[in-house]
């Protein structure tokens, strides 16, 4: 596994025409024109050593794994176990037997509001915030409906950053037993002060999970740093593969916590009567896994940490620079959010024009943007807008691409003013 | 020009983005007989009618509409078209209007537009290809449809 | 999408060769011996077409589905929505929305457990029997201590069938809501008389689901025939990829099904006081679902649907009727069952030497079988077993490999002897 | 006879397999001082063993199991090396046995392995590339564990 932390200057120096040429979609053309790729906050596109990966895996060794006495069994075992090893390791987890593959960071949030969910007692409550994710938000609304938990709302500041005071008061009477919170905005941008918030959280006597979606990403991730109970990630967004997606918890909680989906290999014994369960992270794990999706999710995280997060993030720091200057001259456009820390994620409104609009016509030029709620609806509504339009930035992005899309933005603002 | 500029072009035709900005048919009637709502929960977007009727005849149609152009061109286009015909042909206009949006592929719809003209709404015909922004236009409709739940036609 | 129904001659034979010369790995060695493939039951290995449609999905077509304004999104979303017409047409389901994409079978089970798990009162008992997989078990054993609901189990004949009259006995008294059922067994081979089963749960006021996790596999599948009213199955035993699931359900059991996993995409509208949800199939999907793994189990599907499961069960049944009269001459070897239909699957056990010896010994050889209590460990002690060997063949085995089977297995035996 | 052929021969020493069909240390004790179990959920494999004490040292040991040849085998191998030995001894044995079957690549291990000859259990050092049958050869020591978990070494 390559190391996280290669700190050399040349290494902080991303070589972004090398990095484009190992990702084959950034080569086609749509309506014509070179596909600007600006929308990896909905999901990234895949390098050549993740599709090869996985083409590979199929190719030359598959087949199911655990329990297989056979050498293709055994060999896919060790691959796709050794995965969970490169993930600890990506996130700094204590143990590799706390990381559990899911298919998403959806099912990995689901997944504890379910079995964890499951240790809480009526009156206890559930405290996120007003940026999350639908991903971060229903799961606990379900609970809340299931259970009896009551689900606290903690508002962020105009800016768009987490209101601290008013999050400390909302932990003051201490029934809060879980804090779930983003660790970075998939509409603003924000990079939440996570330890800060694990610290008071703690204090309270709350555990907090940290929806890692879009930050594990764009810095290097340290759970035992951040001191987090929980930490979720989906794989398509880390230029890996679709299909995976990863939860990692304190190994005292997985053991503590009942079972999610019951099947093969999530068992220790079964009889009609009774089952008990393997062992974690095994009994999170039912029925077959994502075998060569977790083969390309390795990959991903081994060719992410090739290039380095140091590179990764001062490559994003300046494109972000660059995009909120650039953005800041298209006449009647306005940045949504202020954030203290951003990650390579742009939200913005245009006078007169509809983010709809917007997203058509940019995309009619070859440039591909989000707009809409961005699965934050809440959020929408406390910025009182009902969309905006969305530009993010990934390991791939060029400068000059940003500068397409402001001129781009300039043009479509004229044709409809 | 490439054909993907004048594509562009023909989705966002003139009168589009012009109706867009500048509604000639937006507003609320003081009485209006039968009422209509369409709301689009993915993207916000929200159209409402009031609609005046003389016997089974549009008298007058109005629309209060908040969306993209897409939208709010349609519900003005919608409205102007509407206006004097009876609750039976407008809903022929609606099944027109839908008719064109997907693929041309049966003779019965090439059959009905000589039935129904289409008018102005004509413009939308490039969204086609654009699936996912069908729903925008369809949104005045959805209303249409929902002030005549109560009228039978 | 290619035709089911093709039923000349020629197409009833199946050209092995060419069929193997798309399966990339077939041509591995293992042990410096030519792999003998003998565990497509546990996860069959996919042809080029499938690894190609994935590789080229992330290669030249790619980007997160749904409400996405951008030609890569709207062309993704319309290849992943069109591999939903595809399943629909692959079942002979009566609507598209009918077809909810999971991550394997054992997730589909569950989902159904949960959600329609929810629809059953205390009191009402769920019905399956003793050949159950653990994902067909397990579930419902969590269902019955979560809500009490009763878990009956229907016996099986020493054949290794289905025991009908005490079926028909356990579904007297009224109280069984859901049968659960396999429709074929992945030990014994059992193809379980569906649509009789499905007559007489309809009768006595039962639903039906069958686990078509191994039948899908073998012959063509049409839920309206079967008169079911749930189907799953499973991509990768389809020669289809990792991570990619069906459940089929009637329209209207969907639709009264409260969801499962909350997040993006499964929604309506959100406010932080309540959630709506959108429309089946949907309600169901919740977050970014297996994308590329989609396109890949479309492409397994129009492969298999090319060949033809004429062709295919064809083969598959001379097989298996060569692997029975031949296995049979192997001194000390007793197949496990003797059902009235059987699949491509058998099960054996060998005197003086213990299942797990038999599969590592011919895995020295390139052989791979599988050997255990395939995770049906209530089966195993309803067959006085505590594991068997199980050879299982698909559409590229071929007869010389069931012949090197049974050769190597009199030398094992020789051996231990 | 080619590598592979011979690697098989050498996972299956004629020793395991005479050893699986015709163990020497078979059986049940009268009166044992401490007894253990090894279950293997798994593929329902069992060892049972029967321990006599005479002071600290093993005088005699005696298993039942129900297993493949490796499982099988190594119980039986197991009692014989054991016999006679301290607790202390036994459990240091059973380090070692562990150690064999991963990758020698401690120096630890070497450096033991001079302490505590394995003798004839060394014909399971090539499970070493057989991880899932690992567990197999194993069974026996776990219940040797469970019987020792009451004594003080
Ligand atoms: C009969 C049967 N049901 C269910 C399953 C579970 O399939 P999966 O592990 O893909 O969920 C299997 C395969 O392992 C099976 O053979
Ligand atoms: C902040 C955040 N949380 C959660 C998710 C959900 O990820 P997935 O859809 O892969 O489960 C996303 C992405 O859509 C996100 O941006």
């Amino acid at each position: 596994m390559a190391t996280h932390t290669a700190k050399s200057p040349a290494a902080s120096q991303l070589d972004v025409q090398a990095i484009r040429a190992q990702f084959p979609i950034l080569a086609e053309k749509v309506h014509d024109r070179p596909l600007v790729f600006l929308d990896s906050a909905a999901s990234a596109q895949k390098p050549n050593a993740v599709i090869d990966s996985m083409a590979n895996t199929m190719r030359h060794q598959y087949a199911n794994i655990h329990r297989g006495l056979h050498w293709m069994s055994e060999r896919t075992t060790e691959a796709y176990e050794g995965v969970r090893d490169l993930v600890a390791g990506f996130l700094n987890a204590p143990s590799r037997e706390e990381i559990v593959f899911t298919r998403n960071s959806t099912e990995a949030i689901n997944l504890v509001a379910h079995s964890f969910g499951a240790l809480l007692r009526p009156g206890q409550a559930v405290l996120i915030s007003q940026m999350e994710h639908h991903a971060n938000l229903v799961p606990w609304q379900m609970l809340r409906d299931r259970a009896g938990i009551e689900l606290r709302i903690a508002p962020i500041t105009d800016d768009g950053d987490l209101d601290m005071e008013a999050y400390k008061a909302f932990l003051a009477d201490g029934k809060v037993g879980l804090v779930a919170i983003t660790h970075m905005s998939n509409v603003l941008g924000t990079i939440t002060p996570a330890s800060q918030i694990a610290e008071v959280a703690h204090a309270a006597g709350a555990l907090v999970l940290f929806d890692g979606s879009q930050a594990v990403v764009h810095h290097k991730t340290d759970v035992q740093a951040l001191d987090a109970d929980f930490y979720t990630f989906t794989g398509h967004k880390l230029y890996g593969p679709t299909g995976i997606g990863v939860l990692w918890a304190r190994r005292a909680l997985l053991e503590q916590m009942p079972p999610f989906l019951g099947g093969g290999d999530m068992i220790s014994t079964v009889t009609f009567e009774r089952s008990t369960w393997a062992n974690i992270p095994h009994k999170f794990e039912a029925g077959t896994p994502a075998i060569v999706e977790t083969m390309g999710l390795g990959a991903a995280i081994e060719w992410v940490s090739q290039v380095g997060f140091d590179a990764i993030a001062a490559h994003e720091a300046a494109l972000t620079a660059h995009a909120l200057q650039r953005l800041a001259t298209v006449p009647g456009l306005k940045i949504v959010g202020n954030p203290r820390m951003r990650g390579g994620v742009v939200s913005f409104t245009m006078e007169d024009v509809h983010p709809h609009d917007i997203a058509t016509l940019l995309d009619r030029n070859g440039i591909a943007i989000r707009a809409g709620h961005h699965c934050a609806e809440p959020l929408m509504r406390r910025l009182g807008l009902s969309a905006t339009a969305r530009a993010s930035f990934g390991i791939y992005t060029q400068k000059e691409e940003i500068d397409v899309l402001a001129d781009t933005l300039v043009r479509i603002r004229d044709f409809f003013v | 020009m490439n054909s993907s500029t004048a594509e562009r072009d023909a989705l966002y035709d003139r009168l589009i983005v012009e109706r867009a900005r500048k509604p000639l048919h937006a507003g609320r009637l003081d009485a209006p007989d039968v009422q209509g709502e369409g709301r689009n929960p993915l993207c916000g977007d929200k159209t409402h009618l009031d609609i005046a009727l003389n016997g089974h005849h549009i008298q007058d149609i109005r629309h209060q509409t908040r969306g993209c152009a897409i939208c709010s061109a349609a519900a003005d286009l919608m409205a102007e078209r509407l206006r004097g015909e009876t609750v039976t042909q407008a809903l022929q206009v609606a099944d027109r209007f839908k008719a064109l949006l997907v693929e041309p592929s049966s003779s019965a719809v090439v059959e009905k537009s000589h039935q129904v003209p289409l008018g102005a709404l004509e413009v939308f015909a490039p969204l086609r290809s654009h699936k996912a922004r069908i729903r925008c236009a369809e949104l005045p409709w959805v209303a249409l449809e929902e002030a005549f739940s109560h009228v039978d036609g």
